[in-house]
């Protein structure tokens, strides 16, 4: 890594800590902003290479662009999601409701960071779990009943696969 | 005011605690230790001590389960009673 | 009416001996682990729980009703002329907190001895049941 | 609004049994991890109902912060047990 | 020894239930406990330490012999499971190595190993492909792990927390990075004698602030000698010094819980486990 | 009017929890169990949380805006960590050979 990418990325790994620091602390004091400061390098200092942040800027404003957009959508999408597990869970012949089967996708994100994230939100969503997901983007989900299985990968893949398009 | 949850958490406390010292599995006596500790750290929180909480939620979330579960891994999972 | 004065009289004297008797519950759980239980295992579940139930008894002794947690709350940050208000009642009692956050972190620290003790008699006869170890002491 | 704190708070509590049950009966080792991690869960949302009840909500955050961090550990810690033990065929007798 | 466990317990238990009619109601607020000496730390934690949380106050200022020995405790539990589990590495028969480029696992036996190279890399015995999901998601929590841990023992004066609170939520970001990933990355970037060296240190640390106030000319343990050496008045010094006990007790903490972690997962080969 | 929206969403996340603990009984095997345990740890959190922070929020000042942010946090760590945790006990059934439940 070029001195000005290490430069940019410690910036921004600075910036996110000290931002949680100041949403945990809530003092604004001298004494414990600088308290602050001193944990935010002792923390980049022991874990350098474990909070990659990217070192591209544009790149970075652009994931973070794309996850605001995201997460409400996910949100919505949760949301639907559990109410349709409602009626499944309370009705009186529950093996009649459910059909659990295992089901293979192929995904078109190579991204490990783009890979997580619609791991986990296929996770996040009641109705289906992520069961194995390796880098070339091949994952075993298990589905409770035919219309969760049928929604996938569906929106979620094409929303993830253009935020992490290059 | 806050003296209902107290008694609903000693309850389900007490059942936790029979239940870790029963089971046939030394994996789901660790386990079910977890949930003792949890319920602990509630308990703990009700009576206004959120110093010993705030240790119990550490300990028992983070370090205790984990010491039971790598210590088991070398040793057996097997148990009589 | 009088059924009713004695239903409440009763909940108010369960209500404040409750906590008591599930402390002596759960001592005696964790007692009856550490004698009869067969398993090294399950003697340091019951040890733990034990010593939990002790520790429960020494909070719940410094609990008022209606007081506010240990953190005194204050005005100023520095504090030389503000705690002219500060009243004790007000407060739950802090010095068993004290003694007993230690004491946990403590607790976890012998659980850990105890684990690696239970690890090195596996090693040495094979098994972790109290029987089979004796067993194979007095044939040696 | 103290009192629909109050009443949600013993309801949630008793809510905690259910998960509390499937740890306590439930058939594998796996279905005690769940249990114990929805009981987790729901303990983080009743420490600061608690919060609440003492009105010091901000004091209690910080609990309700560590249990979110910390409470996947011992969930991964069985998980590697399970991935490095491959016979597990006392697994399935239980 | 069922029987008589069983004996036992009735009869404890019996007369434990019967005598605690005797103790004073949950929630009494003149129960003897509270009247006697609390008062007086509730009352005078402002004046004497301007540290609003007065478990913390108590812990460290009033009661400081005793967290120091509490301290010593807790390293010495470390030290213990350390020897109990001790072997040589030497012990250590065989390794397994992967071929990067083929996948081939190769066992070999004997004293000549391979220490670096390209091409192979040291796997554990229970060798299994790590987990792209956790590893991941681990790597991103352990950071926020940490910066919470040091938020705790920074602001354990203001809101619960403290010393011991932050220094087993820093060893489990530690514990959980060996978790995810394997143990002996965990050891090799923080390795069983630093965790041995730091718990010292952490001990050092307290008994080295306690010793400061002493070489001051005042009594050990008391901060308020340290306030010519911060530059603030004797009250804030005690805060100050509080702050340095705690950060003391951290690191002993953290180190001890790591080191007993190591002990026990790899059955104190501090090469391979869970 | 801000404190009755939130009494409402803490009263939703119960029903969630509700939900999502019934389902925990009733599903017959593991793996369906633990849908019925996601539904716990994101729509019942979420609802219950939200609540819980805009009831904060009804007293407006700094101090109660970090406040409501960290609760925010919570919510965002656990919607981190419990789709891993989920996702390793996953991982950790399938290994131990434990069969999914189907219908025939």
């Amino acid at each position: 890594m070029k001195t000005q990418q290490r430069k940019t990325s410690f910036f921004l790994t600075f910036f996110i800590l000290f931002l949680f620091w100041v949403i945990f602390s809530g003092k604004f004091d001298s004494f414990h902003l600088s308290l602050g400061v001193i944990s935010c390098f002792l923390v980049i200092w022991i874990t350098s290479d474990l909070l990659l942040v990217t070192p591209d800027m544009a790149k970075f404003i652009r994931l973070f662009m794309g996850f605001t957009l995201y997460i409400p959508w996910l949100i919505w999408q949760i949301v639907l999601s559990s109410i349709h597990m409602i009626p499944i869970i309370l009705s009186p012949e529950i093996e009649k409701k459910i059909n659990p089967r295992i089901i293979k996708i192929k995904s078109r994100v190579r991204d490990e960071v783009g890979l997580v994230t619609f791991a986990n939100s296929i996770t996040l969503t009641p109705g289906t779990i992520t069961v194995a997901a390796n880098i070339h983007g091949d994952m075993t989900i298990h589905a409770i009943d035919d219309e969760c299985a049928a929604s996938l990968p569906g929106d979620m893949g094409e929303k993830i696969a253009k935020l992490f398009a290059d | 005011m806050i003296l209902p949850i107290d008694l609903i958490v000693l309850v389900l406390v007490i059942v936790s605690a029979v239940a870790a010292i029963t089971v046939k599995d030394l994996l789901s006596a660790s386990v079910m230790l977890g949930a003792y500790s949890f319920l602990l750290c509630l308990l703990w929180t009700v009576m206004g001590a959120v110093d010993v909480a705030f240790t119990e939620a550490t300990v028992g979330a983070g370090v205790s389960t984990v010491f039971c579960v790598s210590a088991i891994f070398h040793t057996t999972r097997r148990t009589k009673d | 009416m009088e059924l009713i004065e004695t239903v409440k009289h009763m909940f108010l004297f369960i209500a404040a001996k409750a906590n008591y008797w599930t402390y002596v519950i759960l001592l005696m759980v964790g007692l009856y682990a550490m004698i009869a239980k067969n398993n090294l295992v399950k003697k340091i579940v019951g040890m733990t729980i034990f010593q939990t139930a002790v520790i429960l008894f020494y909070v719940s002794i410094g609990y008022k009703k209606d007081a506010s947690i240990p953190i005194v709350m204050h005005g100023s940050g520095h504090g030389h002329a503000a705690d002219a208000a500060i009243r004790a009642a007000d407060y739950i009692n802090p010095l068993p907190h004290v003694l007993m956050l230690t004491a946990i972190v403590v607790g976890v620290a012998t659980l850990g001895v105890a684990l690696a003790l239970a690890i090195k008699v596996y090693k040495e006869y094979g098994s972790l049941e109290e029987d089979e170890i004796h067993k194979q002491l007095r044939s040696r | 609004m103290d009192n629909l704190i109050l009443y949600s708070a013993i309801v949630l509590a008793i809510l905690m049994a259910i998960p509390l049950y499937r740890a306590v009966i439930g058939p594998t080792v796996l279905d005690r991890f769940m249990g114990v991690s929805a009981i987790g869960t729901q303990t983080t949302v009743l420490l600061i109902m608690i919060g609440f009840m003492y009105h010091r909500v901000d004091m209690f955050i910080d609990i309700a912060l560590a249990y979110a961090l910390l409470n996947f550990i011992s969930v991964l810690a069985a998980s590697r047990y399970f991935h490095k033990q491959k016979g597990l065929t006392e697994e399935i007798k239980s | 020894m069922k029987i008589l466990g069983k004996i036992t317990i009735l009869l404890c238990g019996g007369l434990l239930l019967f005598f605690t009619s005797d103790f004073p109601d949950f929630g009494d607020a003149n129960s003897p406990a509270s009247t006697h000496l609390s008062p007086y730390f509730i009352e005078h934690t402002l004046e004497d330490t301007a540290v609003p949380n007065v478990v913390t106050s108590v812990l460290a200022d009033y009661r400081g012999y005793d967290t120091m020995f509490e301290t010593t405790v807790i390293l010495t539990a470390g030290l213990a499971c350390f020897l109990l589990l001790k072997i040589p590495t030497k012990e250590v028969k065989q390794r397994y190595y992967r071929h990067e480029p083929t996948g081939v696992t190769l066992r070999i036996e004997g004293d000549r190993y391979p220490d670096k190279s390209a091409v192979f890399t040291r796997i554990d015995s229970t060798w299994v492909p790590s987990d792209m999901i956790i590893n991941f998601t681990c790597r991103i929590l352990i950071s926020f792990i940490q910066i919470f841990a040091l938020y705790v023992v920074a602001h354990g004066h203001h809101s619960p927390g403290g010393g011991f609170q932050g220094g087993v939520l820093l060893g489990a970001s530690v514990i959980l990075f060996a978790i995810s990933g394997n143990l002996r990355a965990a050891i090799k970037q923080f390795g069983e004698k630093t965790a041995a060296l730091f718990g010292a240190a952490g001990v050092f640390i307290y008994v080295g602030t306690a010793a400061l106030c002493l070489a001051l000319g005042e009594n050990f343990l008391n901060y308020s000698a340290l306030a010519p050496l911060l530059g603030t008045d004797r009250i804030m010094a005690r805060s100050h010094g509080i702050l340095s006990v705690e950060i003391g007790v951290a690191v002993a903490v953290m180190a001890v819980m790591i080191w007993i972690y190591y002990n026990l997962s790899s059955a104190g080969k501090q090469d391979e486990g869970l | 009017m801000t404190v009755y929206i939130s009494g409402l969403l803490i009263v939703g996340g119960l029903f969630f929890f509700l939900i999502g603990s019934i389902g925990m009984i009733r599903l017959p095997d593991f793996y369906s169990r633990l849908h019925a345990a996601g539904i716990i740890d994101t729509m019942g959190l979420l609802l219950s949380m939200s609540g819980l922070a805009l009831l904060i929020l009804s007293d407006f000042n700094l101090g109660n805006i970090l406040s409501a942010l960290k609760i925010i946090l919570i919510v965002v760590f656990i919607y981190l960590t419990s789709p891993t945790a989920t996702h390793a006990i996953v991982d950790a059934g399938i290994r131990a050979g434990l069969k999914p439940w189907s219908k025939k």
